[in-house]
């Protein structure tokens, strides 16, 4: 769909379309999309993946290797898991320094996209930084 | 000197509707032998039959050699077309062709043997006097011997799949440490991709360019070259925006490594389209390795050559590909192609799946868009992230390189993330701009995803106004409640 | 030399949208100067602004010199390019533009009237010792002394506007008794078309071939040709299929066409991008006329000489286009176009109009589309009928034949007629395949209306379950009571 | 829209769409278009142009010539009256002997797609041709 809108007395035009509760934009050379559900307050921020505290999988795939156990102290940047996708195998790294709190998969797991896999509890002292 | 009727395509996405588009030009029938994931694909809607060879797991069908045959005699199909990945490069998969009485589309499996392995590769390269890059290609693959091999040969040095290419399975390793891990991750990445584990170590040139010489053998056993392409651009030793030609060779240069290149390929007997992969650094070149198949990359040479390389290997197939001695062959212009990767940039690339919405490819003067998908499909996570490729050609590289920032930015996919924010940056770094990438151009300047761009109060009053009309006018509610979409 | 930031587009369709694309990848702004007939149209759409400079009628618009200059001055554009047809070739628009201060991208207005007048150039061409058509070019248009040069010049000869181009206002006398009404009749096209009714007569060559040579004139004033088209499939004198290069030339002839075209247009001190067109028969070839402007098929020189003509206008208008004397210009391949015009086939060509349904150009190596109009977009009856050009490359003439073949028969287009079956049957045609037709081929083999084939069994069928989806499911009404739809 | 049929045994895809109230179908290599419209039983038979004894304007346009005038004789062939539509002429023949019986157009007139513009009454014995 073509959408028009008039902003300081200039149009601007931008294909908008909603593919399965997202919907994408694309306006002068660029593509971004946004959730659509209305309701949605549930926290997907930019990313998936490592974010703050807890290690989630940034991709539908296949878990691999789990380089940790429950109870083990970690340090910020250490691997916690392997996942393979589309035959290309990812590092996950913890994001802080902690404790293995929760292990939430088992290898040859397939996980879909935003499963929260592995959860750490913090270091005191070590703050979870933003994922933006 | 036969003709064929029908041929079978054992592969999928991009490259199965580029080898069905060739044949339906020449009269020829296709039967696409696919996964039964791949229903939903433009190959699958465009072949004239279809037949299912197995599960969406690559070893039950792409990578499932009596399957494959099956399903090309079932079709009475006379020839099979491998593409490239997959089986493409498998001896044994012409072996059975062979013994199946089908026409393998590729070299022999002799010359597979010879040329597509590494190490009988390097040994013929010796013979031909070609000057190679130090490594380890031994049987032993015990880590603990591999890791001596590499403290030998002097860090950094790459693990690369033996039966592999396109930067699977390939592995940096720039200190022991870290050594045992990334050699047993190559190792399973290498069994996983092409059924067997062996890797081979080989000295890291830490600033040098990939280029690489498009040969080809025709019915008549004559060897020459369609001139160089450079894919310097890689991450994680995969190549992401390809070339022809190369900035950076000299005519002499240039001479030179496509004299080796032909050199090879005449002593393993060449016939069809291949690659000779070069390393250059400080002005001497290496060879990497040969691959023995089509090449991703083939469309730029085909852009500036003013050939059709595909067809080229099927009349080659055919017995009836004689080159025509009296014809030039010399460059025209630049092609630069870009590989459009369903993988978020902003995450560092990691792939994104899902139906795909609106595909849209604006249509201009030297413009190519090869793709697999169109609205409506659904991109899985079994496969390559590569859902489609982008080729631009112009008079000069630095209006090809307008051209292709325009054109992606022009471009519309909807339903996956794509890395075309991450091309853009890309095209238009200097380093980029002046030819001077090496192949660790990437990971010097492009080793963080890229930023996600705050939306501006344009594009946000954009998205209210888009979700209001979704919503069937439903107003009221702030998008920005709502969350970013980070997959 | 000066870089332009801005450059308007004095035409529509399928042309405007090449010269966009052009802009775009350029990095300059367009502004679309259009009638009011033409907001649903891709230019349209695309163009960065849009100026409405008039009504449908063309001399209200399109061929409104004030309306469109003020039109290109109110959006500050810095240049006009004029593409073809409409103004392109009127000197006195390339005059207007420079009292404005704008620049025309095209030849001088000295040079568009020494050349594009024909008979100005038919002088020129005496001068440069070129061989002409014998004819009548002299200022009296009285009907009856018409008459009498056409009975000199002896039968048959041809009726042509002398401002014309395209075969617009174009008639041929073969006899003495149906010569008045044509000649009046070309007289009235002339002024309706071209705003002037004056007309020439020239011998009708009657197995000639269409062979025109591209020609281009840098910023220093050097001229070169990019070789030759050949043009003989034509109906009503207007092209419908071109190729280049041309299967008629020996070597020999092509140098002294080739040479021939380069003279005179550097008589008419030429710059930027024009047309020498001859007909050629019997081994001798005559000067037919030159077109001062960018032709509707320079597409396939574009493919085979891998060069962008319409870059290389704005480069030259700029000042800044110098022809790089190192560079060898060699035909790579073969290359076709087919013109796709929106009207019956089955009824001789008539007109064609209406509102688009689904637009499809399928995607492949060696494939480029031309086209003005998408889904939704309304084909008017106020201009040309040519909607769309398809344009196919391959390694031969053969091939690209091929090509075309398929191409044409895999696109979809919905909503109006196309040629598309007549083309199919034209580039089957063995004369042909063979490369040996004349001027006359297209009136001598495919003189009627192609017959519209019984619609098979299974087609039937097809038509009964679209029916019935369409009509959410409703069924028992066949549609053989419904009858066919002619136009 | 994409459909598909099974025919003795083999299955046959077509793309499809009605624009309107005609279906337009794209079947192995071919497009050909039929009225979609149900109620229709007006013939439009292949064609307008010169259909048997009327002549009924071929495509929209303007009527910028009229060859005949009422009550003439004329022979089959000949010309009756010249449309211009897209800049371009068109020369419009009786497809059989008669008399002119009546004329809908004048000079000048803007004509739709399949208007009747002359009427003719054949000659006894003059058989008009099936337009198919």
């Amino acid at each position: 769909m073509e959408i028009k809108i008039r902003h300081n007395g200039i149009d601007h035009k931008a294909t908008v379309q909603v593919v399965k509760e997202t919907l994408w934009v694309h306006y002068k050379g660029r593509t971004f999309a946004v959730e659509a559900r209305a309701s949605s307050r549930k926290s997907r921020k930019a990313g998936a993946g490592v974010s703050s505290d807890k290690v989630f999988a940034p991709m539908p795939g296949k878990v691999i290797k789990i380089f940790v156990n429950l109870g083990q102290e970690i340090e910020k940047g250490q691997a916690i898991l392997v996942m393979e996708a589309m035959k290309m195998e990812y590092t996950l790294k913890a994001e802080l320094s902690g404790k293995i709190a929760q292990i939430e998969c088992c290898i040859e797991d397939q996980v879909v996209l935003g499963k929260m896999l592995v959860k750490i509890e913090p270091t005191a002292g070590s703050t979870a930084k933003s994922a933006g | 000197m036969k003709k064929f009727k029908r041929i079978a395509i054992a592969n999928r996405g991009e490259v199965a509707v580029r080898i069905i588009r060739a044949c339906e030009e020449m009269g020829i029938e296709t039967v696409l032998l696919h996964s039964d994931a791949d229903i939903n694909t433009r190959a699958y809607r465009i072949a004239t039959k279809t037949i299912c060879i197995g599960s969406a797991e690559t070893t039950k069908s792409y990578l499932n050699i009596p399957a494959n045959i099956e399903g090309a005699l079932a079709s009475g199909a006379e020839a099979i077309h491998p593409g490239f990945g997959f089986l493409s490069e498998n001896a044994d998969f012409a072996d059975a062709c062979d013994k199946a009485g089908i026409i393998f589309i590729g070299p022999s499996a002799k010359t597979i043997r010879e040329l597509g392995d590494k190490v009988h590769c390097r040994e013929l390269a010796k013979k031909a006097g070609l000057p190679l890059v130090p490594g380890y290609e031994g049987e032993n693959q015990e880590v603990s011997h591999m890791l001596k091999e590499a403290e030998n040969i002097g860090l950094p040095v790459i693990v690369k799949a033996a039966a592999g290419g396109g930067g699977r399975g390939m592995k940096l390793v720039s200190s022991m440490k870290e050594a045992r891990e990334l050699i047993e991750s190559a190792q399973r990445e290498a069994l996983s991709s092409f059924g067997s584990s062996k890797v081979f170590i080989e000295k890291y040139l830490d600033h040098a360019k990939h280029i690489e010489f498009q040969i080809f053998g025709d019915s008549t056993g004559q060897v020459i070259h369609y001139f160089d392409r450079e894919c310097s651009v890689q991450r994680r030793h995969q190549k992401i925006i390809e070339e022809a030609t190369s900035p950076s060779l000299t005519d002499e240069l240039r001479r030179q490594m496509g004299e080796a290149a032909v050199a090879i390929a005449q002593l393993g007997k060449y016939k069809g389209a291949g690659t000779v992969e070069f390393l250059l650094q400080d002005g001497k070149f290496y060879l990497l390795e040969v691959n023995t198949r089509l090449q991703v990359e083939h469309p730029v040479t085909e852009m500036v050559m003013g050939v059709d390389l595909v067809k080229a290997q099927i009349l080659t197939a055919q017995g009836e590909f004689v080159f025509n001695s009296h014809q030039l062959r010399i460059p025209h212009g630049h092609s630069i192609e870009c590989r459009i990767y369903a993988e978020n940039p902003y995450l560092g690339g990691v792939p994104s799946t899902g139906k795909l919405g609106k595909v849209e490819w604006p249509e201009g003067p030297g413009r190519r868009y090869e793709c697999g998908f169109d609205e409506g499909d659904e991109i899985t996570p079994y496969y390559d992230s590569m859902i489609a490729k982008v080729i631009v050609w112009d008079e000069s590289r630095s209006r090809a390189i307008q051209k292709m920032v325009y054109v992606l930015k022009d471009s519309v996919i909807f339903g996956v993330q794509t890395n075309i924010p991450y091309l853009i940056k890309i095209l238009n770094h200097s380093e980029f701009v002046n030819g001077t990438m090496t192949t660790r151009f990437v990971e010097t300047y492009f080793k963080d995803p890229i930023v996600l761009p705050e939306l501006s109060e344009v594009e946000k009053r954009l998205v209210e106004k888009a979700l209001q009309q979704s919503r069937g006018g439903l107003v009221g509610i702030s998008p920005w409640q709502s969350f970013w979409r980070g997959i």
